[in-house]
């Protein structure tokens, strides 16, 4: 592998900061303020001197700037302060909602590409041909449907109506499961949530992928595979699909941290703990060192994505290595 | 009020709870017969409520509720909301209301096995003092000293007379244990967990997963008696639709909050799943900003306040389950409420007041005008509560009858606060012209806590959010405030809900009821406190523990 | 560098493209049937939607063919009106997200150097803002109203066409008509907008017909947080209110919940199929 | 290094033919309409001969040949008639019968070296696919004969390029891989699209050469399929030439170019320039375009553009007849009046060409130490290196001379071109217009290669050809019409051109197009950059001779840019030579063609192909390819290919470009008066 490229870095060094600053400066432009979340019930309870107090102990009266550049020495120290609500370093809190919704991003990344790719081969192998029509449009369809309304619909009928899967949370709450159980459980509880996700960005996997099939099946090569006399399945995987991939691949990372986003709305759907669920609850409650620290995790996570994508592109499609 | 009760009934003998008329064997004898098939319950809440101690827990409903169940307090709510001796066996107090002297019950242990003394009430009495947190330091207020006489007697010197001491603090206050805070200094940094979760409670808090569950186990040795309840799993849900699906499915047993009004009928006809149901003391109303024109004319408020048709919202947006909303803000079911003030709808009166006052429609539009331009106004509402919204989209349609245009805004809730109370300083002034307001129970629950709500002084009024002003008003409230005797105060109260009608410092709309549902094959001894609903250690004791 | 036999007169519209054309055209008529809808609404409706016109909650009925809603109002009245404001919203989002992403792209494309890369690095930070928080901000400074909604949607969802925008025009500006036309003296604005928007118009389209089908779908989904404005009917409206009045789990999730869900799914549909053949159709290579 | 070709047996020329096309037609049915590709052609290849393939553009020469791969996409295209292989009918056999013969029996080299290669994989992996796939070679054997047949075809150090991916080879290098692959199991046919069209003429004739060495050294059959003419003279032992999905005449390569037996040969044999032929003349052209067929022909295809059309050419299809001449024949029913009458074509090439004195002409620009560096960018943008495009150029234009500017592929000719005309600003150096306003672009204009690309496809021909004006604001409106229908009728079109749009216009009309516009603004210079390398031949000499006429009339200079030196001979006063971004040589035109100087215009002048069979050719004059331009040799750029380079001098020191003879540049060190005695021979004195 080649060394990563400087002024890659630094623009991602440029995209971090004005980023950073962003989810500093949102929460604090927003309406409303923290000190309910803060003085815990009861505000209205509270003397002058009190609520002062309170803005004080969480450093909330300091000049702007000194608060912008604390948030940057926490970010620096890896210590992301503590949340308004419980008082609990954030760091923790992350460290327990992250898995969860790693689970649902990873899982529907699985899946969808799993599906998306060998849909979107068939497709584009058989363009046009009996089963790219119908896969075409319902993926389009698929892609039209509102992910909270599917949410709902999913809940009621398999959760509901046929009382098949649990209906909302990670794990069936108290049960100490153990081993094998745990996992199930587990299982149990993440397939709706996943499946929601798995129909939202499958159609997505799919076109890339069709799209991209579609590109290389014009290439002359794909004419040069076929004159040395090779099958159309070796065509299709040793040349089609395999040049097919990289576009494909970049996809999928970016998805996957964009699901990160998208699990809001899941996560809310299906009362899952992971961090969109977090986040959703830090924007009500203006729990601001919550909010800062999920969206850095959210910035991060994109970033990161676009890295390994960035990483893996040279990997896939030896053109664009450095010569 | 004063009263004792029997506390030997410690070690639970078995009694039939009331009458539910449920298909499963009575409950608490299968827990006799089979004693290794333990009731479990799994309610659902919205949104969770951290660590459930007395300073960790988010809400007023159900937080401090949820946190009462493994702490007692001197003083016990019963169904009717009064509070009645519980972890103090007698409570008396002087004529002027400023001695309290309670009688500490016998026996009562920590859940870590130490005994509970006056020795953790006057303790728990000097940290909430000491170590400022809203609620209960507030509730504290006003206590000169607190003294122990004895192992069991306890005074508590107030500097002026509190009617509602009993009430704000005595039934509110968690008693903690001195051994466990003695050494925590700095509360608000404290992180507990199950180990200091140390009460004198029904329950003990086992198992606790942020944002996801609590699970509690009865504590088997609680003065009154060993709970009905052996284990009660609390799930925490994102939003309000998550614990409607699992109790449907059978994955909830009973739901901690209240259920919207069209859930009533449709989960009562579901066949394990029966509703407890009762009037709650938490309001509905219409909040204008009383320092600016036209709502400082009181011919404008009274207007608004004649044009609205109660009734019509009680049964659109409640479906019925509401009361109808007194102009005097005292709910009807309290024993201080006076009928004289009851609301009647008079368009074609409050069309008149406004004609007279001249507001007329000089432009033909269907809107009236004022020296500011049209009488057409933005109302806010939050919109994570839509029957709130309901309820303001039926005010403008209400309000247009008279001439007066409301467009209403629904913002998000922290948003709407702000608007509505920026800051939560009253002192920092309004930024809205109408809104959809509500208080929370206890501030109904309190009668003398109307003075909060419409004296101009902000000391006193520091919940007047509309910025009313009235010299009469003003000093029938502040009166109230020390009254000790209750026939004066309940007199003060009547002229004082008169006054409020008049003055319109707000426009009371409705006292929705609380509706609970749960399964009924798993759990029935729910017991509907009056104004506080079901979410309380009653519903889990035996009745015979029940004051 | 310089192959000599480039083709001459290879047709190309003789590709078969039936495939992209039927999708395109089954999009077409239900984007049709619903603009006809929102059109005709008040003549479609058997009542006004904002009325009281019957008990709350009444299942289907012949009066009330979808039954009413928690406070006694049409649903069919409702689903029927609520094209308007569903499809206003997606249409006029995109048309301001494809303002700001057309301006941004071409811009960008056009000085890919320092300028265009400025740009790219901000389209970069707008993908990943954290949008509820954003939303937030945004009502708040703007108020809530059916114009910030869409303000805040056209902000939200303009980076994508932006992005896809400024790849045209980088191969565009490269292209010979456009060398040929600077090398004839032509100022960067006469290249622009004699060269390179019209060229981008074309690809423009399919971006933004995808962008009104993801501005609906957004629509629904800030409607149904609650954060856009529910006292609009739209069909994320009707789906807030369905939900927040436990639709979802009764039997009236038949006519309450899955009429405007389908709605908005068709309407996104179509406009997908539109956009995907429209893209089909410009891109030669496929 | 035994291979299995080693035990054909020789040459036989009444052996049976190894592959015969009967009665094949092609036609692509779409949803608009139909394209007959190929009607009717009866062919044969015999065991061991190079078989030629002509034609100009779209005639169906590459669909021919897909066909016989079995590769054409059906639908839309849809075969009939037999295609014999070894006797065995190729069109009746399903696909996995079909894969064995491909790559195996038949091997196929397309045109586009770059995009036929997989460039995910390795060049020794694809090359090692088809041992895999037809003898189950194992991974490392198929890698060895991968290295084996790399080295075969001249890669240097073939066992590590052998890993290597197709990005990091050269199109020269591309191309032999290619090659490489198609003869990885020894075919008995190879069939070759266009093999050396994208490649530079040095190349080309490496390309050539390496190809008849092994169709020699394995007795293999080649279908060579071709538009030049040029090529198929030095290779081929017989040809057919194709024209509208017909095939027009078929022979041995000597008898079709010496005793041509159709009009259509015998028009393209006139319309190519010739490195040798008189440039006192125009050239010759053909009228009209080649066309695409529709409808099934119901006449000869050619008689549109024929001139001895009469109405027994349009009442039937003309079949292939037997000439005078054994085994040559021709599907023209005058063929045998062609035998008597010779040349049939109008006589417009005898037009002399005025002559243009030397007397009356000025400098109008002057270019002085030019340099265009680009800085060399990553994917992501950071520059890695530069690229010296242009680095030290200097000349001079004359009014109504052109300077025609030759070299090999990436040498700098079109930045050159572009750094006049101000799309790109020069790194250092100068460019001087006299006599002018200061608005260079009113004085210098330019023509682009491709025609179809240089317009704007959504503007009507009007706007096209307003444009320069609109952007200098010459002319109201009014004026400004009438110098469009002016100009379009000064190019040769009709005026209601102006209203359609280019894309209905073919690619020899939008040329003309192209260079009406050039014209609006009355410029005094045009650069032509590469202005007919995109057309047609029969086409190409229409341009050439409008151009010049263009010049004539209005006192024009032009830079003429292009690869082809038998059409810089033709049109250009004057010719520089650029090697790497410096000019080696510069001189005029007839001196340099006659007496080249500087060994890589020599070099470059020997790989033009001759069209005519007689001529032989000399082996490949150029080793290895163009140097990267990012990191030119030191010394003289050209001593590492150079024959004659004297170690210790060439490789360290720059030679100056001097002024050897009167008018007469040359950048090198064997050639310059102060060492006559290095003078190469060839390099005669001047005076
Ligand atoms: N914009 C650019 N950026 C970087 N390198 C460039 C650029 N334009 C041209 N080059 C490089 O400069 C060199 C000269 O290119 P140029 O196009 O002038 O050659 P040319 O002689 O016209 O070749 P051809 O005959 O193939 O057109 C090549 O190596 C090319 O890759
Ligand atoms: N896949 C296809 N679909 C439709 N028409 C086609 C297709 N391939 C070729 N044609 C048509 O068939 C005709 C012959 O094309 P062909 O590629 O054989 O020409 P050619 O002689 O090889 O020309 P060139 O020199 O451009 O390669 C052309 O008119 C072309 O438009
Ligand atoms: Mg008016
Ligand atoms: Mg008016």
């Amino acid at each position: 592998m080649k060394r990563l490229d400087l002024s890659k870095l630094g623009q991602y060094v440029i995209v971090i900061i004005v980023a950073v600053t962003l989810n500093f400066a949102l929460p604090r432009l927003m309406p409303g303020n923290p000190l309910a979340l803060i003085a815990g019930v009861d505000v209205g309870l509270l003397t002058a001197e009190e609520r002062a107090q309170i803005i004080e102990d969480v450093g909330l009266n300091e000049p702007i700037l000194n608060q912008y550049a604390d948030y940057w020495v926490s970010i620096a120290t890896g210590d992301l302060g503590q949340s308004y609500r419980s008082g609990r370093p954030i760091k923790d809190i992350i460290a327990e909602r992250l898995p969860w919704t790693l689970l649902l991003a990873g899982g529907a990344l699985i899946i969808s590409s799993f599906f998306g790719i060998i849909l979107g081969a068939i497709s584009a192998w058989r363009r046009g041909g009996k089963a790219d029509v119908p896969l075409l449009t319902g993926m389009i369809a698929l892609q039209s449907l509102p992910s909270f309304w599917l949410g709902m619909l999913l809940i009621s009928v398999f959760a509901v109506n046929l009382g098949l899967l649990p209906s909302f949370g990670a794990i069936s709450p108290a049960a100490n499961y153990e081993g094998w159980e745990y996992f199930k459980d587990v299982l149990e509880h993440a397939i709706l949530p996943i499946v929601t996700l798995s129909v939202l960005s499958t159609p997505g996997v799919y076109l890339t992928m069709r799209y991209s099939m579609l590109e290389v099946l014009g290439e002359d090569f794909i004419r040069t595979a076929r004159a040395k006399g090779a099958s159309e399945r070796r065509v299709l995987f040793g040349h089609v699909t395999r040049n097919a991939i990289a576009p494909v691949v970049t996809f999928l990372a970016i998805r996957f941290a964009f699901s990160f986003g998208g699990a809001v709305i899941i996560e809310t759907v299906f009362s899952y703990p992971g961090l969109g669920r977090l986040v959703f609850e830090a924007v009500s409650g203006r729990d601001f060192p919550v909010m800062q620290a999920s969206f850095l995790v959210f910035t991060a996570a994109v970033l990161i994505a676009n890295l390994i994508a960035d990483l893996l592109y040279p990997i896939l499609d030896p053109r664009t290595r450095a010569a | 009020s004063s009263g004792t009760t029997d506390t030997t009934s410690g070690d639970a003998s078995p009694a039939t709870t009331a009458a539910g008329g449920t298909t499963d064997p009575e409950p608490t004898e299968t827990t006799a017969a089979t004693t290794d098939e333990p009731v479990v319950v799994r309610a659902a809440v919205t949104g969770g409520e951290d660590t459930l101690n007395p300073y960790t827990y988010v809400s007023g409903f159900p937080g401090w509720n949820m946190l009462m169940l493994q702490y007692d307090s001197l003083m016990q709510f019963d169904v009717n909301g009064d509070p009645q001796p519980w972890l103090a066996e007698s409570v008396e107090t002087n004529d002027d209301l400023t001695v309290w002297t309670l009688t500490l019950a016998e026996g009562v242990m920590f859940s870590d096995g130490e005994q509970l003394t006056v020795d953790d009430v006057e303790f728990t009495f000097n940290y909430f003092t000491e170590k400022a947190a809203g609620r209960f330091a507030r509730d504290l207020r006003g206590v000169e000293s607190v003294t122990t006489d004895g192992d069991r007697t306890i005074t508590i010197t107030l500097d002026a007379p509190n009617p509602a001491f009993d009430l704000v603090a005595l039934a509110d206050i968690p008693i903690i244990p001195e051994h466990i805070w003695s050494e925590v200094t700095d509360p608000e940094e404290h992180q507990f967990d199950s180990v200091t979760n140390i009460g004198s409670g029904p329950y003990v808090l086992v198992d606790y997963v942020e944002d996801q569950s609590y699970r509690f186990e009865a504590n088997p040795d609680y003065f009154r008696g060993a709970p009905a309840v052996d284990e009660l799993v609390v799930v925490v849900f994102a939003d309000d639709s998550g614990p409607l699906a699992a109790i449907r499915s059978n994955e909830i047993d009973v739901i901690f909050e209240r259920i919207s009004p069209e859930q009533i009928d449709l989960l009562d006809a579901l066949d394990p799943i029966d509703i407890s149901q009762g009037p709650e003391f938490t309001t509905q109303m219409i909040n204008f900003d009383v320092t600016k024109a036209p709502f400082d004319d009181i011919a404008v408020r009274q207007a608004i306040s004649k044009a609205v048709d109660r009734q019509d919202i009680v049964d659109t947006v409640f479906l019925g389950a509401a009361t109808v909303g007194s102009p005097g803000w005292v709910h009807p079911e309290k024993a201080v409420y006076n009928p004289a003030v009851a609301a009647e709808r008079d368009v074609a009166g409050a069309n008149a007041l406004l004609d007279e006052a001249g507001y007329t429609d000089s432009d033909g539009d269907g809107i009236r005008e004022f020296s500011g331009g049209p009488m057409s106004f933005e109302m806010l509402t939050n919109s994570s509560d839509s029957l709130r919204l309901r309820i303001a989209e039926l005010v403008a349609e209400m309000l247009a009858e008279i001439g007066i245009e409301v467009t209403v805004s629904s913002v998000e809730t922290a948003t709407w606060e702000e608007a509505v109370w920026p800051g939560f300083d009253i002192a920092n002034g309004r930024n809205y012209q109408m809104a959809v307001w509500g208080w929370s129970a206890p501030v109904q629950a309190n009668t003398i806590r109307v003075a909060e709500l419409v004296d101009g002084n902000p000391d006193i009024g520091f919940l007047n959010l509309t910025g009313f002003s009235d010299p009469a008003v003003d000093a029938i409230a502040e009166a109230l405030l020390t009254e000790a005797d209750p026939a004066v105060s309940a007199q003060q109260i009547g002229e004082l809900q008169v006054l409020i009608a008049e003055g319109v410092p707000f426009v009371l709309l409705a006292y929705p009821d609380g509706a609970y549902a749960y399964n009924s094959a798993v759990y029935d001894g729910w017991e509907f406190i009056a104004g506080q609903g079901i979410v309380s250690k009653l519903s889990l004791l035996d009745a015979s523990a029940r004051p | 560098m310089t192959p000599p036999a480039i083709p001459a007169n290879r047709p190309r519209r003789l590709l078969p493209r039936s495939l992209a054309d039927r999708l395109g055209w089954f999009g077409a008529i239900i984007v049709g049937f619903l603009i006809l809808m929102a059109v005709f609404a008040p003549r479609l409706a058997p009542y006004d939607p904002s009325e009281r016109v019957a008990r709350p909650f009444l299942p289907p009925s012949s009066e009330h063919l979808l039954g009413t809603n928690d406070v006694g109002q049409d649903l069919l009245s409702e689903l029927i009106f609520g094209a308007r404001v569903s499809l206003t919203v997606g249409i006029v989002a995109a048309v301001v997200a494809m303002l700001i992403g057309t301006t941004v792209g071409v811009i960008a494309g056009y000085y890919p150097k320092r300028l265009g890369s400025v740009l790219m690095r901000f389209v970069d930070v707008v993908l990943i803002l954290p949008f509820l928080p954003l939303l937030i901000v945004l009502a708040a400074y703007l108020g809530r109203s059916l114009t910030n909604t869409i303000i805040v949607i056209g902000v939200l969802i303009w980076a994508a066409p932006a992005r896809i925008i400024r790849s045209q025009v980088l191969s565009l500006r490269s292209r010979e008509y456009v060398l040929a036309s600077r090398s004839m003296g032509a100022k960067d604005r006469w290249v622009i907008l004699r060269h390179i928007l019209p060229r981008t118009g074309l690809l423009a389209t399919g971006s933004f017909v995808r962008a009104i089908s993801g501005a609906i779908l957004l629509e629904a989904a800030l409607s149904f947080l609650g954060l856009g404005d529910p006292i609009q009917k739209s069909w994320g409206s009707i789906l807030f209110w369905a939900q927040s009045r436990g639709a979802f789990l009764t039997p009236a999730w038949k006519w309450w919940v899955l009429p405007p869900g389908l709605a908005i799914m068709a309407a996104s549909l179509g406009f997908a199929l539109i956009a995907f053949a429209v893209e089909e159709r410009i891109n030669p290579k496929l | 290094m035994t291979s299995p070709a080693s035990i054909r047996s020789p040459l036989a020329l009444d052996a049976p033919p190894l592959l015969a096309l009967e009665g094949l037609s092609i036609r692509f049915d779409m949803r608009d309409g139909q394209v007959h590709a190929v009607s009717d052609i009866d062919l044969s290849v015999k065991p061991g001969e190079v078989f030629a393939l002509v034609g100009e553009s779209g005639s169906g020469k590459s669909v021919t040949a897909l066909s016989i791969m079995g590769l054409l996409p059906t639908p839309p295209a849809i075969v009939s008639g037999s295609i014999r292989f070894e006797g065995q009918d190729l069109t009746t056999l399903r696909n996995r019968a079909m894969s064995k013969i491909r790559g195996k029996e038949i091997g196929m080299v397309f045109q586009d070296p770059m995009s036929s290669l997989n460039p995910v994989h390795t060049v020794g992996k694809q090359i090692g696919e088809s041992l895999r796939l037809h003898f189950g070679m194992n991974r490392r054997d198929a890698h060895g004969r991968a290295i084996e047949l790399l080295d075969r075809v001249g890669i240097p150090d073939a066992a590590s390029r052998a890993s290597d991916h197709p990005h990091e080879f050269s199109g020269g290098m591309r191309q032999r891989a290619v090659i490489a692959m198609a003869l990885a199991c020894d075919p008995k046919l190879l069939i070759a699209d266009e093999p050396t069209t994208a490649l530079d003429v040095t190349v080309q004739s490496q390309i050539v050469q390496l190809i008849r060495d092994l169709q020699q050294e394995r007795h293999m059959a080649v279908i060579w399929i071709t538009h030049d003419l040029g090529v198929v003279a030095e290779i081929a032992d017989r040809v057919a030439v194709m024209y509208g999905g017909r095939v027009m005449e078929q022979g041995s390569a000597s008898d079709v170019y010496a005793a041509t037996r159709h009009p259509y040969t015998s028009g393209l044999l006139r319309a190519i320039p010739g490195i040798d032929r008189s440039t006192a003349t125009k050239l010759a052209e053909i009228p009209g375009t080649p066309t695409t067929i529709f409808a099934p022909l119901t006449a000869c295809a050619f008689h549109h553009r024929c001139p001895m059309t009469e109405p027994g050419c349009t009442s039937s299809v003309p079949e292939l007849m037997a000439t005078d001449r054994p085994g040559h024949e021709s599907s023209c029913i005058h063929h045998e009046e062609l035998a008597a009458a010779g040349n049939i074509w109008l006589d417009d090439a005898s037009t002399i060409q005025p002559d243009r004195s030397r007397s009356d002409d000025r400098v109008i620009v002057t270019v002085e130490d030019l340099k265009v560096h680009f800085p060399i960018r990553r994917r992501s943008g950071r520059a890695r290196g530069t690229v010296r495009a242009v680095d030290g150029v200097n000349l001079e234009i004359h009014t109504g001379r052109t300077l025609g500017v030759v070299g090999e592929s990436g040498c700098g000719k079109t930045t050159l071109g572009r750094t006049l005309v101000g799309l790109i600003e020069p790194t250092a150096g100068s460019i001087r217009v006299d006599g002018s306003d200061d608005d260079t672009h009113r004085t210098i204009q330019m023509i682009f290669q491709d025609p179809f690309s240089s317009m704007n496809p959504g503007m009507r021909v009007r706007d096209v050809i307003e444009e320069p004006l609109r952007i200098l604001s010459m002319g109201s409106s009014g004026e400004r019409e009438s110098r469009v229908a002016e100009l379009l009728e000064m190019v040769g079109l009709p005026t209601d051109a102006a209203e359609r749009y280019p894309h209905e216009f073919s690619g020899g009309q939008r040329q003309r197009i192209a260079i009406a516009r050039a014209l609006a603004a009355d410029p005094q210079v045009i650069v032509c950059d590469e202005p007919v390398s995109a057309l047609d031949v029969s086409v190409q000499a229409q341009i050439v001779n409008l151009l010049r006429d263009i010049q004539d009339t209005h006192g024009l200079a032009f830079l003429f840019i292009a690869h082809d030196l038998a059409v810089v001979r033709h049109i250009s006063d004057e010719v520089a030579v650029m090697y790497l971004g410096q000019i080696v040589e510069r001189s005029s035109r007839d001196d340099l063609y006659r007496e080249p100087l500087h060994p890589y215009t020599k070099a470059l002048l020997a790989a033009v192909p001759v069209p005519d069979p007689s001529v032989s050719h000399s082996a490949a004059p150029l080793r290895g390819d163009l140097p990267s331009p990012s990191n030119p040799p030191s010394g003289c750029r050209f001593h590492t290919r150079c024959p004659v380079a004297v170690p210790g001098m060439c490789d360290t020191q720059p030679p100056p470009l001097l002024e050897v003879s009167s008018e007469r540049w040359v950048a090198c060190h064997l050639v310059g008066s102060d060492q006559p005695h290095k003078r190469p021979q060839t390099g005669g004195e001047q005076s």
